[in-house]
């Protein structure tokens, strides 16, 4: 076969030219987690190249921040990562305080752990639900939504809301945990336990599962953080990096005294291999079946650390410490505080200017970085893989065009 | 070789790229020339120590105080600022890095502030910068592909300046 | 039927096309409430799954009118038709995929000799026919002008071509052990006890009936194969742009065929209207014994091809709401590299199996083995044996088929 | 013309229990000679005129998608005309092979490259006066030849009534059962073995060579677009040192520092 160097004139003849094609996959489409379109140039079923177009969603929430006190702007920060509220709430609320030198009492610490992580399972039982109807299975997507029920449920009854809950706010909480709401969510974990195997059976080790993800995106370590990826999606590359033990002294210190490692896969073993399955053999570092992996070992490791949080929350006898009042003066300078979401490390920057009203809000999103790969990952693989690939990055738009 | 030390090793490398520093904010910062960021970032990414090898936030904040009252109190002349806040993975260090811009070229509104991307350097700038060229006016030369991220592409105007006015309406579409 | 009609005083032509009516209505009716059915048995089999309860409050306790329900907004919905769309061609897709999932059930047998029409070559015929869907599916891609239904138009195209090879294949064993095509002969010589079904005569076509379900899967477009509408990646494939009556014919389409293919699989592999035990047998019914018997003979037969077929749907619908969708590439590997090569030595494996034991291993089991052979070569030379008496159906043309004549002609399930 | 095949000789007696197959039982429909209708007569002229007015229709249509949709409805119907014919077997295969196989390729061709210049072929006036011309030579040699041959004139010589499939079988491997001509000896006469074989080792050719023309081409440089991901320029990547990992007890580290402040505040 003569050697098809590109500009060979006989490669006219072997080479039928077959004329790629624009698709527009979104903005209304049922893959796209929300408002995203993706602009693929085709070649038959092969992508060549994938194009993210974003800002549907966008409503500029970082100009009404330069209107509003930092306690006004917490309802706004329930609507970038709307899957993980609690977890956005917390980190506007910990940036505040920081620039503000305001610590927490204990009691409202070990509250603002139960509550993040418990929310930090509920957002990842949507994404792995979520994944599964883009793989094309509808039914672990209604067990996972069962589940995030229960959960919705116990915040529901802890600050009235299902979805944008603004319960931690700076300073603290806005009310205390009801009578017997730690009881029944122990019981929630109880029962949750057993349920994680019934997922692993039916999505993690399921034969056509691992044939549609494993080798398939795979983000390399080197540019997971070159293109700022966090989170789950930078774990699943093997990245050793977990905000709420490298982070800055003030979130980590929140996790003061909480024993968990961080989910990912270090010398070829995740941690604590007991029961989970074991790494299929296709299975690359770095590909879509490694970044779920990692956010079901996550799920795993908040049911740790929300127990360990009712047993502390329970013995703090003081009661909870009040929140800040709603015009409370910003001293002059700023402050840069990422924490650990779900999706990734979701940073606040503000800037004060000794009146209560912050000089500049700024929201670094987790899903905004982590989308940038997606142009990088979904270059030569099939149609069917983009919402493979973009599904496994979990991403939300709210997030990304704030 | 954390702490003051870090701080003479890059006036060191780049003699006359730090025009100042904060140590004691709550986040201390480096201010960087405009004209040396790129450099000096490529440094920081591939020979400083502790290697910064992740950005993890481009912002822009818009100096200028419109009320006529308190802009007579105000101590600092309207300016646009660049805040790049760095990560290192390897030693869990951030770094601060500040540049001052005029808010707009040469005085002359309607001209972008020019300042060198740092795209090629970190790949996660690229849509950094796009959004803050997006939103607040600043244009990165040696961006690849500069083009607004979030509003729409023939959008007037950076929302995210002070003295931004929100036009009436777009395509026939009532905004105010 | 005819000649009923006949004694009525209707003139011959009449009565003879009115009859052919009924039979097809019939047929029609048997996809139509056959899909009504599993509409319904998709939603709750679905529901069930998935832990919630499914339809309840449409007509009564089970929600059992949820497909009317169904129908009725099908009707009522306006049949769009995309601006670039060519016309004529978006208007015959589903009506031409809903024909060739339809004239299949022609020769598709649902009791003892109760069929539309007896083709000789009925297994070949409604193999064909099942390969013409895809006809539909292609022009209704085609024809939407939009790029997600080209996508599922050239998805289908290339699955279900591709997979009608291995279902061939598969198909040809139970074809191979009967000696005939004809349906109704096939089902016929898996008459008596479970042990004399094709699916245990021995595990060669064990292991093809499993490779038969899976392509039969993948040529009707179902649960891991269902690359033509997949939801997740395609919108919704090739009818993304139908809604209201033509989307619903696509659907019966699906559904008719669902039924068809595991109909079939119930007449090649699981004895068609044998029940497991020969009840009729047991209770002295059988054809001979007059003409109510056979009446209830053939129900009891209709019964059972029904209760398997919908088993097989059944089954289908449960893999659909377990199972992630696969992806193009693998849908074709598992074809070629997967299904082709299995059906093909497990064919070689029936093939040498019947060879040397035809009886089965042991005795009692299998066939007889000169019946069988008797049904193959028409003794040395292959010259034609004389008429048995029993039953002469050709009268002036010599020959006939031999395995008609071989010690079939009595008629009465063992 | 509804005559030319009367369908008399098959006597009412086969009207059994036993429903016959299809050819026969059409066959078998009484003929009345009054307003009576021969079935078998209208079924054939719905088929051949389905057959040769789709034909026409390819020939006209100017829409190359529409021409292989013709194309379709004219080879079923030819398919139907086998089936009246009583030779079922051809008939499913003239379904499955041209039907089904051959023309879903055209029609998936035809998709493939029916972009805007090919979809609509307007072929000019003197095109069409040319092709009538040869059509019509063409049509009327056809024609001659076929009433030159005296079996066809006369009076049909009837339906086979045994369209069993396995005689045509048996008689491809080599044993013909079907009616041996007097005099040859018993099992003398070979079958068609050997043509068949020939028929499918030639279709095994074609398609190897098939897959030979369509294999994937190996290129030695990949085409600009699809250079892997993961060939990431290397210097941009920061020599990551091993990192500490944490004890999975106790406080964290003191998380982490500015790099200006060194020590722990």
């Amino acid at each position: 076969m003569p050697d098809l160097i590109e500009d060979d004139p006989r490669i006219i003849e072997f080479d039928v030219r077959t004329d790629e094609m624009l698709v527009n996959m979104g903005p209304q489409h049922p893959s796209t987690h929300g408002v995203l379109r993706l602009v693929l140039r085709t070649d038959g079923e092969i992508v060549s190249e994938t194009e993210p177009h974003i800002g549907y969603l966008h409503r500029c929430a970082e100009k009404i921040g330069e209107n509003l006190s930092p306690r006004q702007w917490i309802p706004y920060t329930d609507r970038l990562d709307y899957l993980a509220a609690m977890n956005m709430n917390l980190g506007w609320a910990l940036t505040v305080e920081k620039l503000m030198r305001h610590e927490v009492g204990e009691k409202a610490r070990h509250l603002r752990v139960l509550i993040s992580e418990l929310n930090r399972i509920s957002s990842h039982l949507v994404g792995m639900g979520a994944y599964g109807l883009d793989l094309g299975t509808f039914s672990p997507f209604l067990y996972a939504f069962r589940e995030r029920e229960k959960i919705l449920d116990l915040f529901e009854e802890a600050c009235g809301a299902r979805l944008t809950y603004s319960y931690i706010t700076v300073g603290g909480a806005t009310a205390d945990l009801p009578p017997g709401w730690l009881q029944r969510c122990e019981a929630f974990l109880d029962q949750f336990e057993p349920i994680i195997k019934e997922y692993h059976a039916l999505l993690t080790t399921n034969a056509i599962f691992v044939k549609r993800t494993a080798g398939i995106g795979v983000l390399s370590r080197a540019m997971a953080i070159d293109y700022g990826c966090s989170g789950p999606v930078l774990r699943g590359s093997g990245v050793d990096q977990d905000m709420r033990r490298d982070g800055e002294s003030l979130y980590t210190g929140m996790y003061d005294g909480y024993a968990f490692e961080v989910a990912v896969q270090k010398e070829g073993r995740y941690p604590r291999d007991h029961s989970y399955p074991t790494v299929p053999s296709e299975a690359v570092l770095g590909d879509c079946w490694h970044r779920f992996f990692v956010r079901m070992l996550e799920v795993v490791q908040s049911m740790d650390l929300v127990r360990q949080a009712i047993d502390r929350y329970a013995a703090c006898p003081e009661p909870l410490s009040e929140p800040l009042k709603l015009f409370e003066k910003l001293p002059v300078g700023d402050a840069y505080l990422e924490t650990e979401a779900p999706k990734g490390q979701m940073g606040f920057y503000i800037v004060g200017n000794g009146t209560p009203i912050p000089w500049r809000v700024r929201a670094r999103s987790s899903s905004f970085s982590n989308l940038s790969v997606t142009h990088e990952l979904c270059r030569g693989c099939l149609i069917a893989d983009v919402p493979a690939i973009v599904g496994s990055l979990d991403i939300v738009m709210g997030e990304i065009d704030r | 070789m954390k702490g003051p030390g870090f701080l003479e090793s890059i006036e060191a490398a780049f003699p006359g790229a730090v025009v100042g520093s904060q140590l004691e904010a709550l986040d201390p910062w480096i201010e960087i020339a405009p004209a040396r960021i790129a450099e000096v970032c490529q440094w920081l990414k591939s020979r400083g120590e502790p290697r910064f090898d992740s950005l993890q936030c481009v912002t822009a904040v818009d100096w200028l105080e419109t009320d006529p009252k308190k802009a007579a109190k105000v101590s600092w002349q309207p300016h646009l600022e660049m805040v790049y806040h760095l990560w290192s993975t390897s030693a869990r260090a951030t770094l601060v890095l500040k540049v001052k811009l005029p808010r707009w070229s040469g005085d002359v509104a309607g001209h972008l502030p020019e300042i060198p991307s740092v795209a090629g350097v970190w790949r996660t700038a690229d849509w950094h910068e796009r959004e803050v060229y997006d939103l607040s006016g600043v244009s990165f030369s040696g961006h690849p592909d500069l083009r607004r991220i979030l509003c729409p592409e023939d959008w007037v105007g950076y929302p995210l300046r002070k003295d931004y006015e929100m036009p009436t309406e777009y395509h026939g579409i009532r905004c105010r | 039927m005819a000649e009923f009609l006949i004694g009525l005083g209707l003139p011959g032509w009449v009565a003879w096309s009115i009859a052919a009516l009924v039979a097809a209505v019939l047929l029609l009716n048997v996809i139509a409430g056959g899909a009504l059915v599993f509409i319904w048995a998709e939603r709750k089999i679905a529901a069930r799954i998935q832990d919630r309860l499914g339809p309840t409050r449409t007509g009564g306790r089970f929600g059992w009118l949820q497909s009317l329900a169904d129908g009725i907004k099908l009707l009522a919905k306006e049949d769009l038709m995309p601006e670039g769309a060519d016309g004529l061609l978006f208007r015959l897709a589903p009506y031409v995929s809903f024909c060739a999932s339809f004239c299949a059930f022609i020769a598709l047998p649902f009791a003892f000799d109760v069929v539309g029409q007896r083709l000789n070559v009925g297994v070949f015929f409604v193999v064909a026919v099942l390969g013409l869907e895809v006809f539909g599916v292609i022009l209704a891609g085609y024809a939407s002008a939009s790029k997600w239904s080209l996508f599922g138009a050239m998805r289908e195209a290339a699955q279900v071509v591709s997979y009608e090879v291995p279902l061939g294949m598969c198909v040809v064993v139970p074809v191979m052990l009967a000696g005939t095509m004809d349906l109704v002969t096939i089902g016929e010589k898996q008459a008596g006890w479970m042990s004399s079904w094709y699916l245990f005569h021995d595990p060669f076509t064990f292991i093809i009936f499993w490779v038969y379900v899976t392509c039969a899967v993948a040529s009707v477009n179902r649960a891991p194969f269902d690359l033509a509408e997949a939801e997740s990646e395609l919108v919704a494939g090739f009818h993304t742009e139908y809604s209201g009556l033509r989307w619903s014919f696509f659907f019966m389409a699906e559904y008719g065929s669902m039924f068809l293919v595991s109909g079939l699989a119930a007449v090649l592999f699981l004895g068609g209207w044998n029940g497991p035990v020969p009840v009729a047998r047991l209770l002295g019914f059988s054809d001979g014994t007059g003409e109510s018997a056979a009446y209830v003979v053939r129900l009891v037969g209709l019964a059972n091809l029904m209760g398997k077929a919908t088993l097989g749907v059944l089954f289908m619908m449960w893999i659909r709401w377990t199972l992630p969708r696969l992806r193009i590439d693998q849908v074709m590997t598992t074809c070629l590299k997967y299904c082709t090569p299995i059906a093909a030595v497990m064919f070689a494996g029936a093939m040498f199996w019947q060879l040397f034991l035809p009886g089965g291993l042991f005795p009692g089991w299998g066939r007889p083995a000169g019946e069988i052979r008797e049904g193959w070569l028409e003794g040395p030379g292959g010259l034609p044996a004389a008429a048995s008496p029993a039953e002469d159906r050709s009268s002036t043309v010599t020959g006939g088929d031999p395995v008609e004549r071989a010690g079939l002609a009595t008629r009465s399930p063992r | 013309m509804t005559g030319m095949l009367d369908m008399d000789i098959i006597d009412i007696s086969t009207l059994t229990h036993v429903v016959p197959p299809l050819a026969t039982t059409l066959a078998a429909l009484p003929a009345l000679p009054i307003a009576g209708i021969n079935w078998h007569s209208v079924l054939f002229l719905l088929f051949a005129g389905l057959a040769c007015g789709f034909a026409i229709a390819v020939v006209a249509a100017d829409n190359v998608v529409r021409m292989a949709l013709y194309l379709v409805f004219s080879l079923g119907a030819t398919a139907g005309l086998f089936f009246l014919a009583g030779a079922e077997f051809i008939g499913a295969m003239q379904l499955m092979i041209y039907v089904g196989g051959t023309l879903v390729l055209l029609v998936f061709g035809v998709m493939l490259t029916a972009q805007a210049p090919l979809v609509s072929i307007k072929p000019s006036s003197s095109d069409r006066t040319l092709t009538a011309v040869a059509g019509a030579s063409l049509l009327s040699l056809l024609l001659t030849a076929a009433f030159s041959v005296d079996a066809w004139r006369g009076p049909g010589v009837g339906v086979v009534p045994a369209p069993s499939a396995t005689p045509l079988g048996m008689a491809l491997v080599g044993v013909r059962v079907d009616e041996p001509p007097a005099g040859t000896p018993v099992g003398g006469r070979v079958g068609y073995m050997l043509p068949f074989e020939i028929v499918s080792v030639h279709l095994l050719v074609v398609l190897v060579g098939a897959a030979y023309l369509a294999r994937a081409k190996r290129r030695r440089t990949p085409r600009p677009i699809d250079a892997l991901a993961s060939a990431m320029p290397v210097e941009t990547v920061a020599t990551a040192a091993p990192v500490a990992t944490m004890a999975p007890t106790g406080r964290s580290a003191g998380g982490a520092k500015s790099a200006l402040v060194g020590g722990g505040r």
